[in-house]
C-alpha cells in the first residue's frame, strides 16, 4: 500500500512521462500518439485511486510542497476532500478519453493532419488532462492561476489545431480571449485577497476572508462569479463555449464539456464556500440569488438554443451551457439557505449534493456522448446531422451507447441524471415552502424552470439520436460508414457504465459526496441526511416532511415487467413477422422522406420565435411561376441573441473606436513636438507648483 | 566687479536672449532667424564671461570660450552652408499663424516667471531672472520647432532652446562642470551634422523638406 | 425483500389500474357515441382490440433498427412502473418502503414518451417524424404543468410522495384551500393533453394532419401496437388516478383489509367515471386546436397551476 | 579589476566600431562583430558578479551599483542574441538589396557605437555623461534608422532625431536643476553632479526645485522611453530600423532611458517624498497603456504593432515604479528584463518573417507556421508573453505590478490598466493567430531559414521560458538590492 503523498506524485510523474515520451517517439508517429496516451491513462487511473482514497478514508488532507520556483510564491498542493471529488471527476472522463483517443486521431485526426498534428495534440492533452488535476489541487493563489491559463492555452492548442480552415482559429481566438479577460477579474479577487492576507496561500486567504466587511465580500465574490462564470459558459458569458467545444478533437471536447467546466464550478464552488466564507453565519442572500437566477437563465437558454443546432457537436457544447446552468441552481440555493440554522441546513445539504453529483454525471454523459459524436464523425466525417441517419444499424454499439447518454441526459429514470435533477427538485420545492414569501416563489418559479428544462432536453435529445441514428442515411458517407473500433467503445463503455451506476445506486455514491459538503457547510452529511431509510432508498429530508424514491427498486420492477412484456409480445405466433417498407403513401420510401433535424425543431422554432429571431429564406428555382416550382431552396438559421444583442455590439463600437482614433494622428512632426511641449506644460501647470 | 553689478548685467543679457527669441519667432526669414540666434548665442557667451569675471572662475572662461567659437559661428556657419547647397527659399510658411505663436510665447514666459516665483528659497542660488529666463527660452525654442514648416527652422528652434539650457546652467551655478559642458557642445555639434546630412539627403533623394514628410501615421 | 408488505399493494394497485385502463377508454368512446346519438362499440370493446393484436403477427419496416422490437415492452413496462406509484385504492404504510414519488412517476412517463418518439423515428418515414415532432413539442409544455400542480399540493402536504399526499390530505379535509382550485383546472386541462384527447390530439383520426400520438404508432403492428395500446389506456387511468389522490383522496383505505378496501374501491371506481365523463364531454363539445394554438391552451394551464403554486408558497 | 571593469565595457565596442572602418570583408565584419558582442556579454556578466559579491563599484565619472547592473546585463545579452541573429540575418538582407555591402562595415561599426554610447549611460555615475550618453545613443541610432536611405528611413530617422533631441534637452535641463539644488546644499564643484553624492544628500536638497526638475527629466528622458503622448516618434523609429536594430532599440535603449527616469525617480524620493514623482509615474503609465490600445487593435504594419507594445509596456513599467513600493519597483524592474527579452525576440520572429513575405503588413501574411515552424512557434510564444500569459516571464512582472497597485489601493488604476491588458490582449492574438495559421500565399519564400537566426531566436526564448517559471537566486538578490537602491 503506497502513501498517498508518493500516489500524488506519481500520478503528475505519468502525466509528464506521457507527454515527454509522446515527444521522444515522434518519428514513429502511432507509437509515439500511444505512449503519450498511455501516460495519461496511468495518470488518470492513479488519480482516481487517490481521489476515492482520500474520500472514502476522510483522514488528513494530503499535502504536497512543489519545488520553489518564483522567490515570493511558495507552490504547494492540498487534497481535500473537495478536491478529491474533482479529481475524482477529472481522472474519469480523462481514462476514458486516453482509452478512446489513439483510435480516434489515427482514424479522424491523422486522416488529415499527419504525424506533427498527432503528437502536438496528444502532448497538448497530456498538458491539459494534468493542468486540470493540478488545478484543482492547487492550494496557493499563484499555482492556481498558474495551472488555470495553462489549461486554457492547452485547451486553446488543441481547438486550433484540429482543423486548417479559420474556424477553428476563429473560435480558438474567441475563447482564449473570453478566458483571459475572465482572468483578469479572477487576478483581481485573488490578489485583493491576497493583499489582505499578506501571503499567497488559501490557509492564509480563508483566514483573511472570514474578517472581511460584508460589501468587499460580495464585491470579490461576484468578480469571481464572472470570471468563473466566463469560463463555464453561463449565459450571457457562454458565446465561446459553442464555437470552442466542437472545434476540438472529440475526446478533448468530450473533456472540456465534460470536465473543465466542472473545474470552473470547482472555482465558484471554492470561493464562494470557502474562502469568502464568513467566520459565522449565512453567506449574503444576495450571492444564492444571483447564482440562482444566472443558473436558470442558462438552463433554460442553453437547452433552447441546443435544439435548435443541426451540428451534432455543437448541439451537445449548448446542452452543456443548459448542465452548468442546472448545478448553479443547486448551488444558487446551497448557498442561500446554507448555515441558516438545523431547520435548512438539511436542505442545503441536499442542495449541495445535488450539484455536485450533477456536475460529475453531467461530466459522465457529457464525454460519453461527445466520445459518440467523435466516432460518428470519424466514421463518417459529417458533423450535420442533416446528412447522417441510419447510423443504428450501421453502428450498432455507438448508437446504443450514445442512447444510453441521452436518456441520462435527459433526466429519464432509471438513470443518473435524474436521481440528480430529483434532488434538485427535491431542494428546490422543499427550500420554497421553508423559505415561504418571495424567495419561496423564486425557488418554486426556478423548480417550474427546471421541469421545463428537462421537458426540452428530451426533445432536444430525441432529436439527436433519433436523426443521427435512425430512420434511413441522408448521405454516401454515411450509407458507408462501419463500426468504430474496440478501443473507442471501450472509451464509451467506461462512462456507460458510470452512468447506469450513478442511476441504480445512489446511494452508494452518495457516500462520496459526504467529505466535501463538510468541507463547504456544516451541514448534516449527504449519506446521513439521503439515504435515512437504506442505500435503496433515496430520500429528501426525514418523515414525514420529505420524499423518497427508489431508483433501484423501480428499475428491478421496469425490468421484470419489460420481460415479462418480452415474453409475451415475442412469443412464436402462426402468422409470423415479416419485414416491409415503411409506409409513405405509396411511393416507395426514399431517405428524403425522413424528418430533417431543422424539420423535427420547427414546431419549437415556432413556439419559441420570439426568442430565436429564427431567420428563413426561400429561393425559387429558374423560371418557378405560382404554380409550378422548378427547383426551391430553403435555408435558416437562429440567432444566439446574446451575440447579436451584446458581443456584437461591444466589438463594433470599440472596432469604431480605435479606427477613429488612428484617423486623428496625422504623421506630421510638428505635431509630435507640439504633443511634448503640451505635456511639459501641463505637467508644470499640474504639479510644478509646490 | 561686485555681484550686484553681475546679477544687473546677467538680467540685461537675459532679456537680450529673451528680444533674439522674439525676433526668432516672429520672423518669417530664415536667414534672420539664423542670424537671430547667432547674436543669442554671442550674448550667452557674454553672460559666461560676465559670471566668470564676477567669480574668478576659469572654466567660464573657457566655456565663453567655446560657446562663442561653436555656437556662435560654427554652428550658424553650418546652417548658412546648408541653405546655400539646397537653396531653399528663403521664406518660412509657419504651420500655427505667427501671431497664435507670439500669444503662446506671451503665455508660455508668464508660466516659468509664475513657476520659478513659486520656489522661494531656491531663487537666491540662482543669479537675477536667469531661471524663469531660461526655462522661457527653453520652451520658447520647441515652440519654434513646433510651429516652423522647414527643417531648419527646427534646427534653429533647437539650438535657441539649448542656448536657453546652457544660460540656465551658467547662471544657476557658475556653469556644469567643465568636462560636461564640453560633452554636451560635442553632442549638438555631433547632432546638427547628422540633422544637415539627413536634410542633404531628402533634398538628393526625394526633392521635399524633410520636416515635410508625413507618411508615416498611425 | 425490505418492505415487501409495502411493494407488493403498490403492484397490485398497478395491476388494477392496467387491467381497467381499456375498459375506461372503452367508457369515454361509448359515451361519445351516445352524445353524438349513435350506438357505439361495447365498452369492452378496446380489449377485443387488444385480444385480436396480440393474435396477428408483425410487420415490421425494413429500415427499423434492432431496438425497435424492444421498444413497445419498454413502453408498456414504464407506464405500468409509473402506475405504481399512485395511490389507487390503499394508503401507504407511513414511513414504509416506497418505490418512488410524483417526480419519478413523471419521469417514468416521461421515458415511455421519449422511447415512443424514438420508435416513430426508427421506422423512418414523414408519418412517424411528424408525430415524434409533435410530441416533443407538446411535452416540454405539458411536463411543467403536471409537476407544477404536483408541487403546490406538495408544499401543503410538504412532500411530493402521492401516498403521502393523499394521506395528508385525507386525514384533514381542512388543507383543501383555493389553490387547489386553479391546480385542479390546470390538472384538467393537462389530462386532455397527456391523455392525447381533443381539442390537443384527435385519438380517434389518422388524418397525418391532426393526429399526434397515433402518428407515431403508424408502423407498429399486432402484439407490438397491442402492447403500444395498452400503455396509452393505461396511462389514460394512471392520470385519472393521480387526479383522484391530488384532489380527492376520499375513502382510500388505510391499510390493505377487504372491509376497508370494497369502499374505496367503489370511491375509486366513481372518481373514474366522474372523470372519464368530463373527458367525454368536453371531447364531444370542443373542435381540436390547430396545433399552433395548442402553446396558449397549455400555457393557461401553466400559468393556473405556477399561480396555484405561488399561492401556496406566499 | 572592477574598476577597469567599468572603463572596458564600453571601450570594447567603442574600439571595435573603429576597427571594423578598416575592414571590408563581410565575413570578417560578421566574426568580428561575434566576437566583440560575446566579450561585452561575458564581462557584463562579470561585472554583474563582482558587483552582487562586492557591491558597488565606482572609479571617476563611472559607476555600478545593482540597479545599473540589470540594465548592463540586459544589453549585454541582447547584444550578444542580436549578433547572433544578424549572422544569419545579413546575408539574407544583402541578397535582397536592404543593405549595400559597401556600406556594411558602417553597419557594424554604428551598431557598436551604439551600444557603447548604450552601455556608457547605464554605467554612468555622472549624471551629466548620463546625459552626454544618452544623447550619443540618439545620434547613432538614427544614422541606423535612416540606414536604408529610402524616404520612410529617412522620414523615421529626422523625426526620431528631432523629438527626442528636444526630449533629451528637457532631460538636461532638469538635469541642470537638480544640480543647481544639489549645489545649492554642498556647493561642491565637479562631484556635484555625481548621483551618489546627490542621492547621498537627497533628503537636504530644495523640494520645489528637484520637483521642477523631475518633471522636466520624466517629460524629457520620457520621450525617449516612449511614454505617451510623447511616444509619437517610437512606432515610426522602431518599424524603420533594421530588425535587429530594431531589437535593441525597443529592448534595450528605451530601458536605458528607463534608467535615467530611475536616477532622478530616487533622488526625487529622496527630496520630496514618494508623493509627487511617484503619481506622475503612475498618471503617465497608465496614460501610455490606454493610449497604445487602439492603435494596436487597429494596426496592420508587423513591426509599428511592436512599436506600439513597447509603448504599452514602458507604460506598465512607469505604473511599477508608480505603484512603488518594494514589491511594485521590483516587479517593474524586472519587467524592464523581461520585456527587453520578449521584445527583442518577437522583433527577431518579425525580421525573419517580413524577409520571407517581402511584406510587413499583416493581411497578408498567413500561415508562418507552415513554412517556418519555429519562426511560427516563436511569434505565438512571444505574443502570448507579450499578452501576459503564463508560462512566460511578462506574466510574473504584471502579476507583481497589479499585486503592488491592488496593495497600494489603486483600485482604478488596476481596474483601467486590466482592461486595457485583456483588449490588448485580444487584438494581439488576433494579429498573432491570423499570421501563424491558415494557408501561406503562393509568393513566401518557403526555404528552411538558417541556423544562427534560430540559434538566437532560441537564446531568447528559452530565457522568457526560464524567467516565467523559475527567477534565479542571483537575479532575485541583484533585483532585491537594486529595489532598495531605487527606494532610498
Amino acid at each position: 500500500m503506497i502513501g498517498s503523498q508518493s500516489l500524488l506524485s506519481w500520478t503528475f510523474a505519468c502525466y509528464g512521462a506521457g507527454a515527454v515520451a509522446c515527444l521522444l517517439l515522434r518519428p514513429a508517429r502511432r507509437l509515439s500518439v500511444l505512449a503519450g496516451h498511455l501516460g495519461i491513462l496511468a495518470g488518470a487511473v492513479l488519480g482516481a485511486a487517490l481521489a476515492l482514497r482520500v474520500l472514502l478514508r476522510p483522514s488528513a488532507p494530503v499535502e504536497a510542497e512543489l519545488p520553489q520556483l518564483l522567490p515570493f510564491v511558495r507552490m504547494s498542493l492540498r487534497l481535500d476532500p473537495l478536491s478529491a471529488f474533482f479529481l475524482l471527476v477529472i481522472c474519469l472522463v480523462g481514462a476514458a478519453a486516453a482509452i478512446y483517443g489513439p483510435a480516434y486521431l489515427a482514424s479522424h485526426g491523422g486522416a488529415k493532419g499527419g504525424s506533427v498534428r498527432g503528437t502536438v495534440q496528444t502532448v497538448a492533452l497530456a498538458l491539459f488532462v494534468a493542468s486540470m488535476a493540478l488545478l484543482v489541487c492547487a492550494a496557493d493563489v499563484f499555482s492556481f492561476l498558474f495551472f488555470w491559463e495553462a489549461m486554457t492555452l492547452a485547451s486553446w492548442a488543441l481547438v486550433v489545431s484540429e482543423t486548417d480552415d479559420g474556424e477553428g482559429t476563429r473560435a480558438g481566438l474567441l475563447y482564449v480571449v473570453m478566458a483571459h479577460a475572465g482572468t483578469a477579474l479572477l487576478l483581481v479577487a485573488f490578489l485583493v485577497l491576497a493583499e489582505r492576507a499578506q501571503a499567497f496561500d488559501f490557509a492564509a486567504l480563508r483566514a483573511a476572508g472570514r474578517c472581511l466587511d460584508d460589501s468587499t465580500r460580495t464585491v470579490l465574490f461576484f468578480l469571481a462569479l464572472a470570471g468563473f462564470g466566463g469560463k463555464a459558459g453561463v449565459v450571457p458569458l457562454h458565446v465561446w463555449l459553442p464555437r470552442a467545444h466542437p472545434a476540438a478533437p472529440s475526446h478533448v471536447s468530450a473533456l472540456m464539456s465534460g470536465v473543465m467546466l466542472k473545474v470552473a464550478i470547482y472555482g465558484i464552488v471554492r470561493f464562494g464556500f470557502d474562502l469568502l466564507a464568513p467566520a459565522a453565519g449565512p453567506l449574503p442572500p444576495a450571492w444564492g440569488w444571483t447564482v440562482l437566477a444566472l443558473g436558470t437563465a442558462s438552463a433554460v437558454l442553453g437547452i433552447l438554443y441546443a435544439l435548435q443546432q443541426h451540428d451534432l457537436k455543437r448541439l451537445l457544447a449548448f446542452s452543456s451551457v443548459e448542465n452548468v446552468g442546472i448545478i448553479l441552481m443547486g448551488l444558487g440555493l446551497a448557498m442561500r439557505l446554507a448555515r441558516t440554522g438545523s431547520a435548512l441546513s438539511g436542505l442545503a445539504t441536499l442542495a449541495l449534493a445535488g450539484a455536485l453529483l450533477h456536475a460529475a454525471n453531467h461530466a459522465a454523459f457529457k464525454g460519453l456522448l461527445f466520445l459518440g459524436a467523435g466516432s460518428v464523425l470519424s466514421r463518417t466525417h459529417e458533423r450535420s446531422m442533416e446528412r447522417l441517419g441510419g447510423l443504428a444499424r450501421r453502428m450498432p454499439w455507438t448508437a446504443w451507447l450514445f442512447l444510453l447518454g441521452a436518456a441520462a441526459i435527459a433526466a429519464l429514470p432509471p438513470l443518473n441524471g435524474f436521481v440528480s435533477e430529483w434532488m434538485t427538485f427535491q431542494a428546490l420545492l422543499l427550500g420554497g415552502v421553508r423559505l415561504g414569501g418571495s424567495p419561496g416563489l423564486a425557488a418554486a418559479f426556478a423548480a417550474s424552470m427546471l421541469a421545463l428544462t428537462g421537458g426540452l432536453a428530451a426533445a432536444c435529445f430525441v432529436k439527436a439520436f433519433g436523426v443521427t441514428f435512425l430512420g434511413r442515411p441522408r448521405s454516401a458517407h454515411t450509407e458507408k460508414a462501419t463500426e468504430s473500433p474496440l478501443s473507442m467503445r471501450l472509451g464509451m463503455g467506461l462512462l456507460a457504465a458510470v452512468c447506469l451506476a450513478v442511476g441504480l445506486f445512489p446511494g452508494g455514491v452518495v457516500r462520496l459526496l459526504d467529505g466535501p459538503v463538510r468541507v463547504l457547510i456544516a451541514g448534516p452529511e449527504p449519506s446521513r441526511a439521503l439515504t435515512v431509510r437504506g442505500p435503496l432508498v433515496l430520500s429528501s429530508g426525514s418523515a414525514p416532511i420529505g420524499s423518497s424514491i427508489s431508483v433501484t427498486g423501480s428499475a428491478a420492477l421496469l425490468l421484470a415487467i419489460f420481460a415479462v412484456g418480452a415474453v409475451v409480445f415475442a412469443w412464436p405466433r402462426a402468422a409470423g413477422r415479416r419485414l416491409a417498407p415503411t409506409w409513405t403513401c405509396g411511393v416507395s420510401p426514399q431517405s428524403r422522406f425522413d424528418y430533417t433535424a431543422t424539420a423535427f425543431a420547427k414546431p419549437l422554432r415556432l413556439v419559441f420565435a420570439a426568442l430565436y429571431r429564427p431567420r428563413r429564406e426561400l429561393v425559387r428555382g429558374e423560371g418557378s411561376t405560382t404554380y409550378f416550382l422548378t427547383g426551391l431552396r430553403y435555408a435558416g438559421e437562429v440567432v444566439d441573441l446574446a451575440e447579436t444583442v451584446l458581443y456584437a455590439r461591444v466589438k463594433h463600437a470599440v472596432a469604431t473606436l480605435s479606427r477613429g482614433v488612428r484617423a486623428r494622428s496625422t504623421g506630421r512632426i510638428h505635431g509630435y513636438i507640439g504633443y511634448v511641449l503640451l505635456a511639459l506644460l501641463a505637467t508644470l501647470l499640474l504639479y510644478g507648483r509646490s | 566687479m561686485s555681484s550686484p553689478l553681475a546679477t544687473a548685467l546677467i538680467d540685461y543679457l537675459g532679456a537680450l536672449l529673451l528680444f533674439t527669441m522674439i525676433v526668432i519667432l516672429g520672423s518669417s526669414q530664415l536667414y534672420r532667424t539664423i542670424y537671430a540666434v547667432a547674436a543669442q548665442s554671442a550674448f550667452l557667451a557674454a553672460a559666461a564671461a560676465v559670471l566668470a569675471i564676477a567669480t574668478r572662475n576659469l572654466d567660464l572662461w573657457v566655456i565663453a570660450g567655446i560657446t562663442i567659437v561653436v555656437k556662435a559661428v560654427l554652428l550658424p556657419w553650418l546652417l548658412i552652408g546648408v541653405v546655400r547647397r539646397i537653396g531653399v527659399k528663403r521664406e518660412i510658411e509657419p504651420v500655427v499663424p505667427t501671431l497664435l505663436t507670439l500669444a503662446i510665447a506671451a503665455g508660455t514666459v508668464v508660466l516659468s516667471f509664475q513657476l520659478a516665483a513659486s520656489l522661494g528659497a531656491v531663487r537666491q542660488t540662482v543669479t537675477g531672472n536667469a531661471l524663469p529666463v531660461g526655462v522661457a527660452l527653453t520652451l520658447l525654442g520647441v515652440l519654434v520647432m513646433a510651429s516652423r514648416k522647414t527643417a531648419l527652422a527646427q534646427m534653429v528652434g533647437l539650438f535657441a532652446c539649448e542656448n536657453g539650457i546652457f544660460f540656465t546652467a551658467i547662471a544657476v551655478s557658475q556653469g556644469m562642470p567643465l568636462i560636461i559642458e564640453i560633452g554636451v557642445l560635442l553632442d549638438v555639434v555631433l547632432g546638427a551634422l547628422v540633422m544637415g546630412i539627413f536634410v542633404l539627403r531628402v533634398r538628393s533623394s526625394v526633392d521635399a523638406d524633410i520636416a515635410d514628410l508625413s507618411r508615416l501615421r498611425a | 425483500m425490505p418492505g415487501a408488505e409495502a411493494v407488493l399493494p403498490a403492484l397490485a394497485q398497478a395491476a388494477l389500474l392496467v387491467l381497467l385502463g381499456p375498459l375506461v377508454s372503452g367508457v369515454i368512446q361509448k359515451l361519445k357515441a351516445r352524445l353524438q346519438c349513435r350506438a357505439g362499440a361495447s365498452v369492452a370493446q378496446p380489449y377485443r382490440d387488444l385480444a385480436k393484436l396480440l393474435r396477428k403477427g408483425t410487420v415490421q419496416s425494413d429500415t427499423a433498427s434492432a431496438f425497435y422490437r424492444a421498444i413497445p415492452p419498454l413502453v408498456l413496462a414504464a407506464v405500468v412502473c409509473a402506475a405504481a406509484m399512485v395511490p389507487v385504492v390503499v394508503l401507504p404504510a407511513a414511513g414504509g418502503f416506497t418505490l418512488g414519488d410524483a417526480i419519478l412517476l413523471v419521469g417514468l412517463l416521461a421515458l415511455a414518451r421519449f422511447l415512443t418518439a424514438l420508435g416513430a423515428l426508427d421506422a423512418g418515414g414523414a408519418f412517424g417524424g411528424m408525430g415524434a415532432s409533435r410530441e416533443m413539442t407538446v411535452a416540454p409544455l405539458v411536463e411543467p404543468v403536471l409537476l407544477l400542480v404536483v408541487f403546490s399540493v406538495a408544499t401543503a402536504a410538504g412532500t411530493t410522495d402521492l401516498g403521502l399526499i393523499a394521506a395528508r390530505r385525507a386525514s384533514d379535509p381542512a388543507v383543501w384551500h383555493s389553490p387547489d382550485l386553479l391546480a385542479l383546472a390546470a390538472m384538467l386541462v393537462l389530462l386532455l393533453a397527456e391523455t392525447g384527447r381533443i381539442p390537443v390530439d384527435n385519438p380517434d383520426t389518422h388524418l397525418e394532419l391532426t393526429m399526434i400520438h397515433e402518428g407515431m404508432l403508424l408502423e407498429q403492428s399486432g402484439p407490438g401496437l397491442a402492447a403500444m395500446a395498452l400503455a396509452s389506456h393505461t396511462k389514460q387511468l394512471v392520470m385519472m388516478a393521480v387526479v383522484g389522490a391530488l384532489f380527492f383522496p376520499i375513502g382510500l383505505a388505510p391499510r390493505p383489509e377487504p372491509l376497508l378496501l370494497v369502499p374505496a374501491a367503489l370511491a375509486f371506481l366513481g372518481k373514474t367515471a366522474v372523470l372519464a365523463l368530463f373527458v367525454g364531454l368536453v371531447e364531444s363539445s370542443y373542435a381540436k386546436l390547430r396545433f399552433f394554438r395548442l402553446p396558449q391552451f397549455l400555457g393557461m394551464g401553466f400559468l393556473c397551476a405556477f399561480l396555484a403554486l405561488a399561492l401556496r408558497v406566499l | 579589476m572592477e574598476a577597469s571593469l567599468l572603463w572596458l565595457l564600453p571601450a570594447v565596442p567603442a574600439l571595435t566600431a573603429l576597427t571594423v572602418l578598416a575592414v571590408r570583408s563581410p565575413r570578417r565584419l560578421a566574426v568580428i562583430d561575434l566576437m566583440a558582442s560575446l566579450a561585452v556579454f561575458l564581462l557584463a556578466l562579470r561585472l554583474g558578479w563582482s558587483v552582487v559579491q562586492h557591491g558597488p563599484v565606482r572609479s571617476g565619472l563611472l559607476g555600478a551599483d545593482a540597479v545599473s547592473v540589470v540594465f548592463v546585463l540586459l544589453v549585454g545579452l541582447l547584444v550578444a542574441a542580436v549578433s547572433v541573429y544578424t549572422l544569419g540575418w545579413m546575408p539574407r538582407e544583402l541578397a535582397h538589396r536592404g543593405i549595400r555591402e559597401s556600406r556594411l562595415r558602417l553597419y557594424y561599426a554604428l551598431v557598436h557605437g551604439f551600444v557603447a554610447t548604450m552601455l556608457l549611460t547605464v554605467l554612468s555615475d555622472n549624471l551629466g555623461l548620463l546625459w552626454i550618453a544618452m544623447e550619443g545613443t540618439t545620434i547613432t541610432s538614427a544614422v541606423l534608422v535612416g540606414f536604408h536611405g529610402h524616404r520612410y528611413g529617412l522620414e523615421a530617422a529626422w523625426k526620431y532625431i528631432i523629438v527626442t533631441t528636444i526630449g533629451i534637452s528637457f532631460g538636461l535641463f532638469g538635469t541642470i536643476l537638480v544640480y543647481a539644488a544639489a549645489a545649492h546644499a554642498q556647493g561642491g564643484a565637479l562631484r556635484a553632479l555625481s548621483y551618489q553624492a546627490i542621492a547621498a544628500v537627497a533628503s537636504q536638497l530644495d523640494p520645489g526645485i528637484v520637483r521642477i526638475g523631475f518633471i522636466f527629466v520624466l517629460i524629457g528622458y520620457g520621450t525617449k522611453v516612449g511614454l505617451a503622448p510623447m511616444h509619437m516618434w517610437l512606432p515610426d523609429a522602431h518599424s524603420q530600423a533594421p530588425s535587429p536594430v530594431s531589437a535593441l532599440l525597443s529592448g534595450a535603449l528605451i530601458k536605458c532611458a528607463l534608467f535615467g527616469i530611475i536616477r532622478f525617480h530616487t533622488i526625487a524620493r529622496g527630496a520630496c517624498g514618494p508623493e509627487p514623482s511617484g503619481t506622475l509615474l503612475l498618471a503617465f503609465g497608465l496614460v501610455s497603456v490606454v493610449v497604445a490600445t487602439p492603435f494596436i487593435l487597429a494596426q496592420r504594419d508587423f513591426k509599428r504593432l511592436l512599436g506600439y507594445h513597447s509603448v504599452e509596456h514602458v507604460g506598465i513599467v512607469a505604473l511599477g515604479l508608480g505603484f512603488g513600493g518594494p514589491v511594485g519597483t521590483y516587479a517593474a524592474l524586472l519587467h524592464v528584463v523581461n520585456h527587453g527579452v520578449t521584445k527583442a525576440l518577437v522583433f527577431f520572429v518579425a525580421g525573419d518573417t517580413i524577409s520571407r513575405y517581402r511584406t510587413r503588413n499583416m493581411h497578408a501574411i498567413r500561415g508562418l507556421i507552415g513554412i517556418a515552424p519555429f519562426a511560427g512557434t516563436m511569434l505565438l510564444c512571444g505574443a502570448f508573453s507579450l499578452a501576459g500569459v503564463p508560462p512566460f516571464s511578462i506574466f510574473v512582472s504584471e502579476l507583481l505590478v497589479v499585486r503592488a497597485g491592488l496593495g497600494g489601493g489603486h483600485y482604478l488604476a488596476v481596474g483601467v490598466f486590466l482592461l486595457m491588458v485583456a483588449v490588448i490582449f485580444a487584438g494581439l492574438v488576433h494579429h498573432a493567430g491570423a499570421m501563424a495559421f491558415g494557408a501561406a500565399p503562393a509568393g513566401a519564400d518557403r526555404s528552411p531559414s538558417r541556423l544562427s537566426p534560430l540559434v538566437g531566436m532560441a537564446l531568447l526564448g528559452a530565457v522568457m521560458l526560464l524567467l516565467g517559471v523559475f527567477i534565479p537566486p542571483g537575479l532575485d538578490g541583484l533585483l532585491r538590492r537594486a529595489t532598495e537602491i531605487v527606494l532610498g
